[in-house]
C-alpha cells in the first residue's frame, strides 16, 4: 500500500517537472523581453537538472533509509560496505548536474553582459522593438 | 557509568524536545499572524516571530537532540556545531534583513504607513506626518 | 499508517505541485521584479527536493548560484533596463 | 530512545509543512513586492531549521551544510532587493 | 606582524567557526583551521575591525554571554508572549507607530548590537537610524507612549546599557 | 494584440501536445521501472569501489563518491567543463576590456550602518563556511565547485552593501584577483601532469597515465592517501583547493566587471557607430 503512494507522488513530480519545462520553452520562445528568456532559461535548466537527480533515485525499502553518497566509516568492512551499497542513492547524476550548474551559471553570466551591451546599444531589450528599428534603419538605407 | 551517561541524554533530548515544540508553536503562530495581521509595517513583527521563535530556537534544541542520540554516530558533533551555527547567522542575519527591507519599503513609499498612532520619523525627515 | 518513506515522498509531491504555480507566475507576470520573486520561491522548492533527493552537493551549489548569484544579476539588470515589460 | 525521538520530529514535521503552505499562500498573495520578500524570508529561514529536523530524521548528520547555506542566501535576497528600491544605481 | 596582531579577533572568531562547523577537533581540523583563518583575518580586517584594543578584553566577553543569557530568557519570553496575544486575540488592538528613540551607544558595534536586539524581539523593529544624533526611529506595535524618555525606558534602555558595557 | 493572444493559445496547444508527448513515454516505462528499486551496475561499481581499502587497484581513498567521481573517475571530463566555464568567464570580461582595473567613478555610501556591520561579521562567517566546504570536500559533502559557489557570494554581498569602493578598499585588486586565478588553474594542470613527468623524461619503464590518483595495476604512482589524520583522496584534495580558489577568483572578477556604472560602461561601446 505505501509502495503505491510513493509510485503516484513520482509521477506527479515527473509530471509536474515536464510541465515546469513546457512553460519554459514557450517562455524562452514566446516572450519578447530579453530578460524574461533568461529568466525562462534558467528555470529551465533547473528543471532539467532536477530530472537528472530524479531519475539517480530509488524506491525506499522497509526498514531503510537512504543515504548520500558519502561513506561515513573510514575503516570500513566488507559488510559496512555492503550496507553502504544498499542505502546510497545514484552519485553519477549528481557528479554531472554539480559541474553544469557552476557552468551554467558562467554562461549565464556571460548572456548578462551580452544583454546589458545591447541594452546600451539599442536603447531596450525588447526583441520586437528591436527588430523594428532594424528594419526602419534598413528602409531608410535603401531608400 | 553507563546509566550516568544514559541519564544525561535523556535529560538534553527532553530540553531539546521542548525547545523544538516552542518552536513549533511560534511557526504556526507567525504563519497565521502573517496572513492576519492588515499591513506590511505589521507583518515584520510576524517575521521577528518566525525567524527568532520559528528558526533559532528549534535550531537550538535540534542541536540538543543530536547531542543526545548517541544512534546518529560520530558525526552528530558536525549537526550539533551546522545547527548552533544556524543559529547564529539567523540571529544576525534575521533581524540585519528585516531591517534593510523595511527602510527601503519605508524610504521608496512603496507601502504607506497606515492604520497610523504617532510618525516621528515623517516629521523629522520634512514630511508631514499622519 | 504513514511510514516515513511515504512522508518524504509526498513531501516531494507537493513541493513540485507548487513549483508548478511559482513558474507559471514567473514567466506570465509582468513585472519582472515580482517574476524574480517567484522564481526564487520555486528555487526554494527546488532546493527542498534536490535534499529530499539526498543530494546535498547539488544543494549548496545550487541555492548559492540561483538566489545568490542569479537573483542578484537579474535585479541588476532590471534596474538598469526598466521594471516592467512593455505588454 | 530512538522511535521516541523519531516518532516526536514526525509529528513536529506537520506543523511545519503546514505553516509553509500558509507563508506560501501570503507570498502568492502579497499586493507590494516587500511582503513577498517579506514571506519567502520567513518561509526560507524556517526551512533551514525544518532541514535540520530532517537530516536528524534520515539519520544523516552530514546534510546539515544544507541549512546554513540557506539561510545565508535567503539574507542575500532581503538585501539585494533592498538595495534595488534604496539606490539609483546597484553598486552605489 | 602587527597586521596579524591587529586581525586577531577575527583569527579568533574564524577559527572558533571553523571547528564548531567541523564539530570535531582532529589535527587536520586544528592545522586547517588555523591556516584558513589567518588567511581570512588579513584580508578581512580592514573592513570588519574598528578597534582592535577593545576586541580583546576579556571582561566584554563575559558581559556578552551573560547578555545573551539575560535577553533570550527574559526579554524574548515576554515580547513573544505579548505580541501572540495581541495577534490571536480576535479584536487585535493594536496601535503601530514610528517613535523617536534617542541612545547613548556610539560606535558602530553597540549601535549594531542594540538595533539587532531591538529588531529581534517581536513587536519593535527598527525601521531607520540617524548616526548624527544617534537617534533610533523604532516601529512599534503598541505605542503606550510618546514622551522621550518613557520610549528610551520601555523600548531599549536594557539593552543599550549593555551594549555600552560591551562594546564601548 | 491580437496578434499576441492567437500565438499564445498555438503556444498552449503545443504545451499539453508535448506534456502529453512526453508523458506517455515515461507513464510506458521508458525509464526503466519507476522509481527506480535497484541502482545501475555503473553506480554500483562506482558505489563500491570509491573507498574500498581491500581492493586498492581500483580505489580513489575518497569517501565522497561524488567528489570521486568529479575529480577522479571522469576527471579529463571536469577538466575540459573547467575550460568551458573560464572560456564564458573570459568571455564576459573581454566585453568590457576598455575599462577593466579602471576606477569608479561613483561616490556611494551603501546600506544602513546596522547592515554593513552585522554583513561585516557575516563575510567572515560565509567565508569561513566556503572554506571549511572545500577543505573537507573529500570527507563531507562539499568541494571545489560548492566551497567556490559559496565563498563567491561573499563578494557579492561587500559589493552591494558597502557599495563599490570597497574594492579599493580591500586588499583583492583586479590584477590580484586575475593572478590568483590563473595560478589556480595552472594549479590543475600541475596537479594533473605530474603523474605522467618521469615518462616523458626518458623512463619508459613508468607507464602511468593523465590524471592519476591512486596506484594502478600497471604501475606504482600514487597520492598520498592520508593527510595527518583522515582520508585524502590523493589528487581530490588538491584538485578541490585550486578549483575552489578559481571559482572564488573567477566569479569575483565578473561580478565586478558586471558592476560598473552605467556612465563607466557605456564607454566600452563608444567608438563604433551607434547602428547596426
Amino acid at each position: 500500500m505505501g509502495s503505491e503512494i510513493q509510485i503516484a507522488m513520482y509521477m506527479t513530480v515527473i509530471l509536474s517537472l515536464y510541465i515546469n519545462i513546457s512553460i519554459c520553452m514557450y517562455g524562452v520562445i514566446s516572450k519578447p523581453n530579453l530578460i524574461k528568456k533568461l529568466i525562462s532559461l534558467t528555470i529551465l535548466q533547473d528543471s532539467i537538472n532536477m530530472f537528472l537527480i530524479l531519475i539517480g533515485y530509488r524506491l525506499w525499502r522497509p526498514g531503510i533509509v537512504l543515504q548520500p553518497p558519502v561513506l561515513l566509516d573510514w575503516s570500513p568492512t566488507s559488510e559496512v560496505l555492503k550496507q553502504f551499497l544498499e542505502r546510497a542513492v545514484d552519485p553519477l547524476p549528481q557528479a554531472l548536474v554539480l559541474t553544469a550548474i557552476v557552468i551554467g551559471l558562467a554562461v549565464n553570466i556571460f548572456l548578462i553582459t551580452v544583454i546589458l551591451h545591447t541594452y546600451r546599444h539599442f536603447g531596450t531589450v525588447d526583441m520586437d522593438e528591436i527588430g523594428r528599428l532594424k528594419r526602419v534603419v534598413i528602409v531608410e538605407e535603401t531608400a | 557509568m553507563n546509566m550516568d551517561v544514559e541519564l544525561i541524554n535523556w535529560i538534553v533530548i527532553i530540553i531539546g524536545q521542548i525547545l523544538i515544540t516552542i518552536g513549533v508553536f511560534c511557526d504556526f503562530v507567525a504563519a497565521l499572524l502573517m496572513i492576519r495581521f492588515p499591513n506590511f509595517y505589521i507583518r515584520l513583527h510576524a517575521l521577528t516571530i518566525g525567524s527568532i521563535g520559528g528558526a533559532v530556537v528549534p535550531a537550538v534544541g535540534a542541536a540538543l537532540i543530536a547531542i543526545g542520540s548517541p544512534f546518529l554516530g560520530t558525526f552528530r558533533w558536525f549537526l550539533a556545531g551546522g545547527a548552533l551555527v544556524v543559529a547564529l547567522f539567523i540571529f544576525i542575519l534575521g533581524g540585519a534583513g528585516s531591517h534593510a527591507i523595511a527602510r527601503a519599503t519605508y524610504r521608496a513609499k512603496i507601502v504607506e504607513y497606515r492604520p497610523c498612532y504617532i510618525d516621528q520619523l515623517a516629521e523629522d525627515i520634512g514630511e508631514d506626518g499622519c | 499508517m504513514l511510514e516515513l518513506a511515504d512522508l518524504i515522498f509526498i513531501m516531494l509531491g507537493i513541493s513540485a505541485l507548487l513549483s508548478v504555480p511559482a513558474t507559471i507566475l514567473a514567466v506570465i507576470s509582468r513585472d519582472l521584479l515580482k517574476a524574480l520573486i517567484f522564481s526564487a520561491l520555486q528555487s526554494t522548492m527546488y532546493t527542498l527536493m534536490f535534499f529530499l533527493l539526498m543530494a546535498p552537493d547539488i544543494v549548496l551549489v545550487y541555492i548559492a548560484v540561483s538566489i545568490g548569484f542569479m537573483s542578484l544579476l537579474i535585479i541588476l539588470i532590471i534596474k538598469k533596463v526598466g521594471r516592467y515589460e512593455r505588454y | 530512545m530512538e522511535s521516541w525521538v523519531i516518532n516526536f520530529l514526525t509529528i513536529a514535521m506537520f506543523f511545519y509543512i503546514a505553516s509553509f503552505l500558509l507563508y506560501i499562500v501570503r507570498l502568492l498573495k502579497g499586493p507590494t513586492i516587500s511582503d513577498m520578500v517579506l514571506a519567502i524570508d520567513a518561509l526560507g529561514y524556517d526551512l533551514a531549521a525544518f532541514l535540520i529536523i530532517l537530516s536528524i530524521l534520515f539519520r544523516n548528520p552530514i546534510l546539515i551544510p544544507c541549512s546554513i547555506v540557506l539561510t545565508l542566501w535567503i539574507y542575500a535576497l532581503d538585501i539585494y532587493v533592498a538595495k534595488y528600491l534604496e539606490a539609483k544605481e546597484m553598486s552605489e | 606582524m602587527r597586521r596579524l596582531l591587529r586581525a586577531l579577533p577575527i583569527i579568533l572568531f574564524s577559527f572558533l567557526l571553523y571547528l564548531l562547523y567541523s564539530g570535531s577537533i582532529r589535527i587536520y581540523d586544528i592545522v586547517t583551521g588555523i591556516v584558513v583563518s589567518i588567511i581570512i583575518g588579513i584580508v578581512m580586517a580592514p573592513i570588519v575591525i574598528e578597534n582592535w584594543r577593545k576586541s580583546l578584553d576579556l571582561y566584554r566577553f563575559f558581559y556578552l554571554i551573560k547578555y545573551i543569557i539575560v535577553y533570550f530568557f527574559i526579554y524574548e519570553v515576554k515580547s513573544h508572549l505579548n505580541v501572540i496575544r495581541i495577534g490571536l486575540s480576535p479584536s487585535m488592538s493594536i496601535r503601530p507607530g514610528i517613535v523617536r528613540v534617542p541612545i547613548r551607544s556610539r560606535s558602530g558595534y553597540a549601535l549594531t548590537l542594540v538595533s539587532l536586539s531591538i529588531t529581534n524581539t517581536p513587536g519593535t523593529i527598527v525601521i531607520d537610524v540617524d548616526e548624527g544624533k544617534n537617534v533610533l526611529y523604532v516601529n512599534w506595535i503598541y505605542v503606550t507612549t510618546v514622551k522621550p524618555e518613557e520610549v528610551y525606558r520601555e523600548v531599549a534602555e536594557n539593552f543599550d546599557a549593555n551594549a555600552q558595557k560591551i562594546f564601548d | 494584440m491580437k496578434g499576441t493572444r492567437a500565438r499564445d493559445i498555438i503556444f498552449i496547444t503545443l504545451i499539453i501536445f508535448a506534456i502529453t508527448i512526453l508523458a506517455i513515454p515515461t507513464l510506458l516505462g521508458a525509464l526503466s521501472s519507476i522509481p527506480p528499486i535497484d541502482l545501475r551496475t555503473i553506480a554500483i561499481n562506482y558505489l563500491n569501489n570509491t573507498y574500498n581499502p581491500f581492493n586498492q587497484t581500483l580505489w580513489t581513498s575518497s569517501p565522497e563518491a561524488v567528489a570521486a567521481i568529479v575529480w577522479d573517475y571522469r576527471g579529463l571530463d571536469t577538466l575540459f567543463e573547467t575550460v568551458v566555464f573560464y572560456s564564458a568567464i573570459v568571455a564576459a570580461l573581454a566585453l568590457y576590456r576598455e575599462i577593466l582595473g579602471e576606477k569608479d567613478i561613483l561616490k556611494g555610501k551603501g546600506l544602513s550602518v546596522i547592515v554593513q556591520r552585522a554583513t561585516a561579521v557575516s563575510m567572515v562567517g560565509i567565508l569561513v563556511v566556503g572554506f571549511a566546504t572545500i577543505l573537507h570536500g573529500q570527507l563531507t559533502p562539499g568541494g571545489g565547485f560548492q566551497g567556490g559557489a559559496i565563498a563567491a557570494v561573499t563578494s557579492v554581498i561587500a559589493i552591494v552593501v558597502f557599495s563599490r569602493l570597497i574594492i579599493d578598499k580591500s586588499r583583492l585588486s583586479y590584477k590580484r584577483l586575475l593572478l590568483i586565478r590563473n595560478a589556480a588553474l595552472v594549479g590543475i594542470a600541475l596537479i594533473a601532469i605530474i603523474p605522467i613527468i618521469p615518462f616523458m623524461f626518458g623512463d619508459h619503464t613508468f607507464l602511468s597515465f593523465i590524471f592519476q590518483n591512486q596506484v594502478k595495476a600497471v604501475n606504482s604512482f600514487s597520492y598520498p592517501q592520508i593527510i595527518v589524520d583522515v582520508p585524502m583522496g590523493g589528487s581530490i584534495w588538491f584538485y578541490n583547493l585550486f578549483e575552489g580558489l578559481a571559482v572564488i577568483t573567477a566569479f569575483s572578477l565578473a561580478i565586478i566587471v558586471v558592476f560598473y556604472s552605467e556612465e563607466l560602461s557605456r564607454k566600452t561601446i563608444e567608438g563604433g557607430e551607434i547602428g547596426f
